[in-house]
C-alpha cells in the first residue's frame, strides 16, 4: 500500500471510490489518527472496508498520525474533518481556544498502562520507590503517571524520573525500571521480543483517562450535524465489526501499511476488545465523570488554568 | 664619455625646450589641483598638481614607494584626495584604460576572454559585437606576441605574458586616456622596445582614439624615448619635484636613442634623480 | 588509471573495515539487536521497498536542496549589493535559521499537511543557511585589484556581479553545496518524521516503533547512500567548474 | 560612531517592521492563535523561566560546537595531509552526516543517557560537518606559489600547515563556524527532544502537548536570539582575525 | 655614437674573455643535465645542460614566457624535468634562496614578519634564536631600504616595496645559493642600482655564505655589472643559446658602467639578443 498514493488511503478505499460513479457523488472525508496505522484504529478500517461509510455517502480516507503528530491543529485548522486523540487534549486545547468536541471514544477503559520487565520485581506503583522509571513528558502518559502517583499517595520524588521517548531501549537495557505505553501495543512488543511484563494498571488507582478519543470541529459539528452523525454512526459500526470478527478487522490493516504482521495484529486487536467495554452499548458513549475526573487531574497538576465546561467539551449526540 | 656635450650647451637645450612647453592652445585631458593623500599615519601625496594635456604622453619617475600607483588611483578615481584637492577631467569623462602594476586577470578566463571582459563593461558594451570584440581582442593579443596563447589560462602563462596580456586588454578597449603602471617592467629588452613603439605607433595613429598616455616607469632611457613630459616625482610624502619636456620631435624612431639630445636628456634626469 | 584506481579504492577499503570492525564488535560484544544491529542483518534488511522509499526521500531532498540554494544563492546576492539589507536581513536569516526545523516541523506540516510540500520546505529551510552564509563570504572575496579594474571600466554591478563575483564565490559555493547536500536529506527525513507514509523518514519512524532495528539501521544506510550520492556529484561538478584552482597539485 | 548606529538600526529596523507586519497580517487575516501566535502574545508569554532554559540549551549547544570544530579541525587537518585517509574517510564522514540526526538521537539517549552528554554530542555531531568540509577546502586553498615558497625553504609539514595552510583557511573556518554555530543549538534542542526535563527543546515539546503555540514560539524566538549571539560573536572575531581581507572596503 | 670601438677590436676581447672561462678547477654547486619540460604540448625548455659554479654569480637573459622561471624551478626542484634530463646538486645540498617573480609574501604577515618566516623554517629552525631573527630581518629590511615599513603589511606597500621584502628575506636566511627572477624589475633605477651593489657587496663579503646567484633579469647592463657570465637563452623551446663571461674585474663599482668593456659587452649582448 505504499508508494504511488500520496493521499494514504489503502487498496480498498480506492476500490471503493471507483464504485461511486453510479451512486450520488460521495463526500470526501478526511480522518487523521493520533497514531501509526494498525490495529489499534481497527473499527475504522473495516468502516471502510465493510463499506459502512459508503452508505452513508462518505469517501473516507484515513491517514497516519505519530509521535508529536499535530492532529488537533490539522483538525482544526479546517485542513483535516475527523481525528482521533486523547481526551486530555481536547480539553487542553480547548483552553487553547482551539474549538474542537469529542464525539465518541474507542476503548472506555484506557489501554495505558506503566509496564516492567518481570526481572525487575516491580509489580505495584510503590515498587518503583527508589527505582526509575521512564517518562514521556508533555503527554497523556506524563498525566496519568502523575495522576497515579498521586492517587496512590507517594512521593513523586522519591522515584527517579528519566525522561524518554517511544524508543524503548533505555527499559530493554535496564537503565529505568518502568515504562509508559499501551498495553496493546509496547507490552504486547516487549512480550513478543520474549520477555516477561508485569503492568500496572491505572485502573487500580481510580484513574481512567480516555485514550483515543474521536474529535471534530466546533464548527463542523454545528454546520453539518448530519455529516457529522453518518460519519460517527458508521465508524461505531466499524467497531461492531471488528468485535465481531477481530480477525478479519485486524487483517484490514494489513492494506494500510505493509510493516505490519498479521499475528501482532490480531494480537493487538484481541488485547483491545476488553478495553473497548462490549457489554457497555452503545459502543464509544462516553462518561462525564470520567471527563470531570480528567479535569480534575489536568487542574491540579496545572495542566490546565481554568476548568472547561464538560457538557461543551464533549458530546454523546451522535452515537444514538 | 666622449659623447658628452658641455654643461652650457646642455642648460641650453634646457631652457629652449622649457619654452616649447605644453602651449596654452592645448586642452587639459585631466588636471590635478593640489592634492594631498594619506593611509593612516602615512602621508604619501602632498600638494600635488598636476595637469596632464590632449594628445600627450606623460611618464611620471620617482623612487619606490612614493606614491605613483596611489597617484595613478586618484585620477582613476578609485581613491579620493585629502579635502582640498580634487581631479578634474575636461568636460565630458572620457574612457580611461588601465594597465596596473599587477596584470589583474580572472584565473577562469583565457588570455582572450580576459581582454573580451573590459570590451563587455561600460561604453564598450553595445558599441561592439561578439565578433568584433574578438577581433579586437586577438589583434591586441598579437600586438604584444601572444597570438598563440589566446586560448591559454594566466596559470599558464609566464610573469611577462601576463603582464603583456594587461598591455593588450587596455588597449584593446580602445581608451582616450591610459594610464599604466610600470607596464614593461617584467619584458626583455627586445620585447620592451618592440612594444614601446607599437604603442607610439598606436598613440599617433589617427585611427585610435588614444589621446592622453601616462605612464610609471622606472626606465629613465623609456621615458625619454616615449614621452613628451616626464614628471619626477620626490620620495615619501610625494610631490612633483620637476618636469621635464623631452627634446625629441615626433614621431620617434627606433635610432633616436642614439641622438645627443636623447642621452643628454637621460643622463640630466638621472642626475636629478640623483640629488632629489 | 591507476590513480582513478586508487581512489576508489581507499573507500572502499576503508568502509569494509569500518564493517567489518562494527560486525566483530556487535558480535564480540554481544550487543542485542534493539541496540545496534550487524551490518549481517542491516544487510539482511533490505529489500526492493527500501529502494522505492529512497527515491521518495531524494526527490524531495533534491527538490528542497535546488529551491534553497537558489533562493539562498539569490538572498545573498541582494545582501552584498545592499549593505542596509544585508545589515537589517541577515540577523532574521539567522534566526530563521536557528529556529530547530523539528520544533517548526509540526507546524509546516500543519500550514501545508503531509504531502511533499512540507517535506520540500523542512529540506529547504535547513539548506538555505550554508548557501547564504558561504555565498556572502565568498562574493566579498574579491580580489581587490579586480574590483578596481572593474570599476575603472565602468563595468556595471551585473558585469561586477556575474563575472567576477561569481567566479570568485564559486569555491564557497561549492563548499556549502557539499555541506548541505547531505542536510537536504536530513531536512526530508525530519519532515517525513512527522507525517508521512513514504520515504526513508518514514521507513525509520515505523521500524523505530516496532523496534525493528535492523530495518531502521537500512533506512539510515539507505540516507547515507543518498548523500554520498549527491556529495560526489556535487564534488565532480566542482573539479570541472573550479578547474583554475590547481588544488590537487599541491 | 554614525556607521556603528547605522549598523545597529538596519537590523532593529528591519525586525521592527518584521514583527509589525506578522502582528499585523494575524490580527488582520483573524489567524487563530494556536495556528500563528501574535509577536505580542508570544512576548508576553517569555517569562524568566525561559531564561534559564535558554541558558541549559546554550550551554550544551557551545559545549557540543566547541568540540566538533576542534575536531572538525582536526580531521579536516588529517584529510589535508593524507590522501589516502581523505579518500578513504570522507565518504564515511558525509555517510554519518548525513545520517539523519533525528534518527540517531534515540540511540545518543541509550548509549549516553539523558544528561547533558547525549545533547552535548547531537549538537557535536550536526556541526562536524560544516566545519570538516569548509576547512578541508580552506586549508587547501593555498596559493601554489605560497606553497613553493615554503618547499624551497624546507619548511615542515608543520609549518606549513600553521604559517600557510591555517591562515589561508580562516576565511573558510569562520564561515564555518557562522554555519553551526547555529546548527549547534538546533542539535541541542534536537537533543532535548528525545529527552530531557530542561532547555529550550524541552519546552517545545511541552508546550506543543499544551497545545501553548505563544509559549512555543517564546522557546523557538529564545533559540533564535542564542543562534544570533553566537553567529555575532563570531562575526566579530572574524573581523578582528582576517584583518588583511579588505571586505568591507569593497 | 663616438664611444664604439671597432668591430676587430670587439672580438679580439671576446675571444680573451672566452679564455679565462670558468677554470676547471672550480667547484661546481649546481648542474642541470639535457633538461627538457613540457606543460601538454607547449615544449618549454629544450636539451638545456647549465653547469653553475660555487662562487659565481650567472644572469639569465631571455625573451619573455621562453622558460627562464621554468629553469630556476627546475634548479629549486619544484618541476621535475622530462625523463633523460637531470638536476645535480655537489654533494651535500645547500641552502637555496629565492625570490620569485612575484613577491609571494603572506598578507596576515608584516615586512618583519615574512621575513622571520623563513628563517623559521628548514636549517635555519634551530640555528636561529627569536632575538636574532629579529635582528637579522631588521637589518635586511634596512638593507633594502624599508626600516620605516617593519610593521606594515603586504597591503600597506607599493609593488616595489613587496619586491624588496621579498629580495630581503631571500637574502636574511643567509644562502649558500641564491636565485632570483627579475628581482629588481619593479624598482626605479637609483634604487635598483643600490641594490645591485649592495647584493654585491654582500656576495663578495666573507661574512655571508653566499656562494653562487643565479639571477634572471631583462636589463642587459644590469647582467654585465654584475655576473661573471650571462646566460642567454633562445625563445621557446628554450636551450641556452649562448654563454659570456663578462670581462670587467671583480670588485665590481659604481663607476664600472664607464668602462669600455662594459659598453662592449653590453653591445655584444644587445646584438646578439636581436639575431636570435
Ligand atoms: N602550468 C603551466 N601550464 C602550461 N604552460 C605553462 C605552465 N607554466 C608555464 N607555462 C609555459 O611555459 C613557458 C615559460 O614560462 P616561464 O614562466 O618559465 O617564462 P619566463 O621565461 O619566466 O618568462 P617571463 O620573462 O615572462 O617571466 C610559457 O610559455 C608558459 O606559457
Ligand atoms: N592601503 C594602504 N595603507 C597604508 N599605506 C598604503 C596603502 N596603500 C599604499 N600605501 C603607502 O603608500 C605609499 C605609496 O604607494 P604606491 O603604491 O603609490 O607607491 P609607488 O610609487 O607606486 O611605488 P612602486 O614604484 O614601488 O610601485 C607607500 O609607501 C605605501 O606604503
Ligand atoms: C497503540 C499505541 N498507541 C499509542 C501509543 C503511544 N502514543 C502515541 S501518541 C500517544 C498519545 C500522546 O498524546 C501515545 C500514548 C503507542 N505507543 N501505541
Ligand atoms: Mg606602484
Ligand atoms: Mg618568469
Amino acid at each position: 500500500a505504499c508508494g504511488g498514493n500520496p493521499s494514504g488511503n489503502g487498496g480498498a478505499a480506492e476500490g471503493a471510490s471507483e464504485v461511486k460513479e453510479e451512486e450520488a457523488p460521495l463526500r470526501k472525508v478526511v480522518l487523521r489518527l493520533k497514531w501509526i496505522h494498525q490495529a489499534q484504529f481497527a473499527g475504522f478500517y473495516a468502516a471502510v472496508e465493510q463499506g459502512y461509510y459508503k452508505e452513508a455517502g462518505l469517501d473516507v480516507e484515513i491517514r497516519p498520525g505519530g509521535a508529536d503528530f499535530p492532529a488537533v491543529q490539522m483538525v482544526a485548522s479546517g485542513s483535516e474533518d475527523f481525528g482521533v486523540t486523547g481526551a486530555d487534549q481536547i480539553l487542553l486545547g480547548r483552553e487553547k481556544g482551539v474549538p474542537v468536541t469529542a464525539l465518541a471514544t474507542i476503548y472506555r477503559d484506557t489501554p495505558f498502562v506503566l509496564f516492567a520487565l518481570k526481572e525487575s520485581g516491580v509489580e505495584t506503583l510503590e515498587d518503583l520507590v527508589g527505582k526509575k522509571v521512564g517518562i514521556k513528558l508533555g503527554g497523556n502518559e506524563e498525566l496519568t503517571y502523575r495522576a497515579m502517583v498521586e492517587s496512590a499517595g507517594i512521593d513523586p520524588s522519591s522515584i527517579e524520573e528519566m525522561p524518554i521517548k517511544y524508543d524503548m531501549s533505555p527499559l530493554l537495557s535496564g537503565q529505568v525500571q518502568a515504562w509508559p505505553g499501551y498495553v496493546i501495543n509496547e507490552v504486547l512488543a516487549v512480550e513478543e521480543l520474549g520477555h516477561e511484563v508485569n503492568t500496572i494498571v491505572p485502573g487500580d488507582y481510580g484513574i481512567n483517562f480516555y485514550a483515543d478519543t474521536l474529535f471534530a470541529k466546533q464548527e463542523l459539528i454545528e454546520n453539518e450535524p448530519e455529516l457529522v452523525r453518518s460519519f460517527v454512526q458508521a465508524s461505531m459500526k466499524g467497531w461492531e465489526f471488528a468485535l465481531d470478527n477481530p480477525e478479519e478487522a485486524a487483517a484490514y490493516g494489513l492494506a494500510y501499511s505493509n510493516n505490519l504482521t498479521l499475528e501482532h495484529e490480531v494480537n493487538m486487536m484481541n488485547a483491545s476488545i476488553p478495553m473497548l467495554q462490549p457489554e457497555n452499548r452503545p459502543l464509544g458513549k462516553m462518561e462525564a465523570n470520567e471527563w470531570e475526573s480528567l479535569q480534575a487531574s489536568l487542574l491540579e497538576l496545572g495542566f490546565l488554568k481554568e476548568a472547561q465546561q464538560v457538557e461543551h467539551v464533549f458530546t454523546n449526540e451522535f452515537i444514538e | 664619455m666622449q659623447v658628452h656635450t658641455g654643461e652650457a650647451q646642455e642648460m641650453e637645450v634646457w631652457q629652449q625646450d622649457m619654452a616649447v612647453a605644453p602651449s596654452e592652445t592645448r586642452e587639459i585631458a585631466v588636471s590635478l589641483v593640489n592634492c594631498s593623500l594619506s593611509f593612516g599615519d602615512v602621508h604619501v601625496l602632498k600638494h600635488v598638481s598636476l595637469d596632464i594635456y590632449e594628445n600627450e604622453f606623460v611618464s611620471i619617475l620617482g623612487p619606490s614607494g612614493c606614491g605613483k600607483s596611489t597617484l595613478l588611483r586618484l585620477m582613476l578615481e578609485l581613491l579620493a584626495p585629502n579635502p582640498g584637492g580634487k581631479v578634474v577631467y575636461a568636460a565630458a569623462k572620457p574612457s580611461i584604460g588601465i594597465v596596473f602594476q599587477k596584470p589583474v586577470l580572472m584565473p577562469w578566463l583565457t588570455a582572450r576572454q580576459n581582454i573580451e571582459l573590459t570590451l563587455k563593461m561600460g561604453p564598450n558594451k553595445k558599441k561592439l559585437g561578439k565578433q568584433e570584440r574578438r577581433e579586437k581582442a586577438e589583434a591586441s593579443l598579437e600586438l604584444v606576441g601572444l597570438q598563440d596563447f589566446t586560448n591559454h589560462y594566466p596559470h599558464q602563462l609566464s610573469g611577462g605574458m601576463q603582464q603583456r596580456i594587461s598591455i593588450a586588454r587596455a588597449l584593446a578597449a580602445d581608451p582616450t586616456i591610459l594610464l599604466m603602471d610600470e607596464p614593461f617592467g617584467a619584458l626583455d629588452e627586445f620585447t620592451r622596445e618592440k612594444l614601446n613603439f607599437e604603442l607610439l605607433r598606436l598613440w599617433e595613429s589617427p585611427t585610435t582614439s588614444l589621446s592622453s598616455v601616462v605612464m610609471v616607469t622606472h626606465s629613465i632611457q623609456e621615458s625619454v624615448i616615449m614621452s613628451d613630459r616626464v614628471v619626477m616625482m620626490s620620495p615619501r610624502p610625494a610631490g612633483v619635484e620637476d618636469i621635464l619636456t623631452v627634446p625629441l620631435p615626433r614621431p620617434r624612431e627606433v635610432g633616436m636613442e642614439e641622438l645627443p639630445a636623447f642621452y643628454q636628456t637621460v643622463k640630466e634626469l638621472r642626475k636629478r634623480v640623483k640629488h632629489q | 588509471m591507476s590513480e582513478k584506481w586508487k581512489n576508489s579504492l581507499y573507500p572502499l577499503g576503508f568502509a569494509l573495515v569500518f564493517v567489518l570492525l562494527w560486525e566483530l564488535a556487535v558480535r564480540a560484544l554481544d550487543i542485542p539487536l534493539y541496540l545496534l544491529p550487524a551490518p549481517s542483518s542491516v544487510i539482511a534488511a533490505v529489500d526492493a521497498n527500501l529502494g522505492s522509499h529512497m527515491l521518495v526521500t531524494l526527490m524531495e531532498a533534491l527538490v528542497g536542496f535546488l529551491i534553497a540554494n537558489v533562493l539562498g544563492l539569490l538572498t545573498a546576492i541582494i545582501f552584498v549589493h545592499s549593505k542596509p539589507i544585508e545589515k537589517g536581513a541577515f540577523p532574521l536569516a539567522i534566526a530563521l535559521k536557528t529556529t530547530p526545523l523539528v520544533a517548526l516541523a509540526p507546524l509546516l506540516v500543519v500550514w501545508m499537511g503531509t504531502g511533499y510540500s512540507s517535506k520540500v520546505v523542512a529540506s529547504m529551510l535547513i539548506c538555505f543557511f550554508p548557501i547564504l552564509v558561504n555565498s556572502v563570504k565568498g562574493l566579498k572575496a574579491i580580489e581587490y585589484e579586480a574590483w578596481e579594474l572593474f570599476s575603472t571600466y565602468k563595468g556595471s554591478k551585473w558585469d561586477m556581479f556575474w563575472k567576477l563575483r561569481l567566479p570568485t564565490s564559486l569555491p564557497y559555493v561549492m563548499s556549502a553545496l557539499k555541506i548541505s547536500s547531505s542536510l537536504a536529506i536530513v531536512g526530508a527525513i525530519v519532515g517525513e518524521f512527522v507525517g508521512a507514509n513514504k520515504g526513508l523518514g518514514y521507513v525509520v519512524l515505523i521500524s523505530s516503533y516496532h523496534m525493528d532495528t535492523p530495518v531502521m539501521f537500512s533506512a539510515i544506510l539507505a540516507s547515507a547512500a543518498c548523500g554520498l550520492l549527491l556529495f560526489w556529484t556535487i564534488a565532480w561538478i566542482e573539479k570541472k567548474l573550479i578547474f583554475w584552482q590547481r588544488i590537487d597539485e599541491i
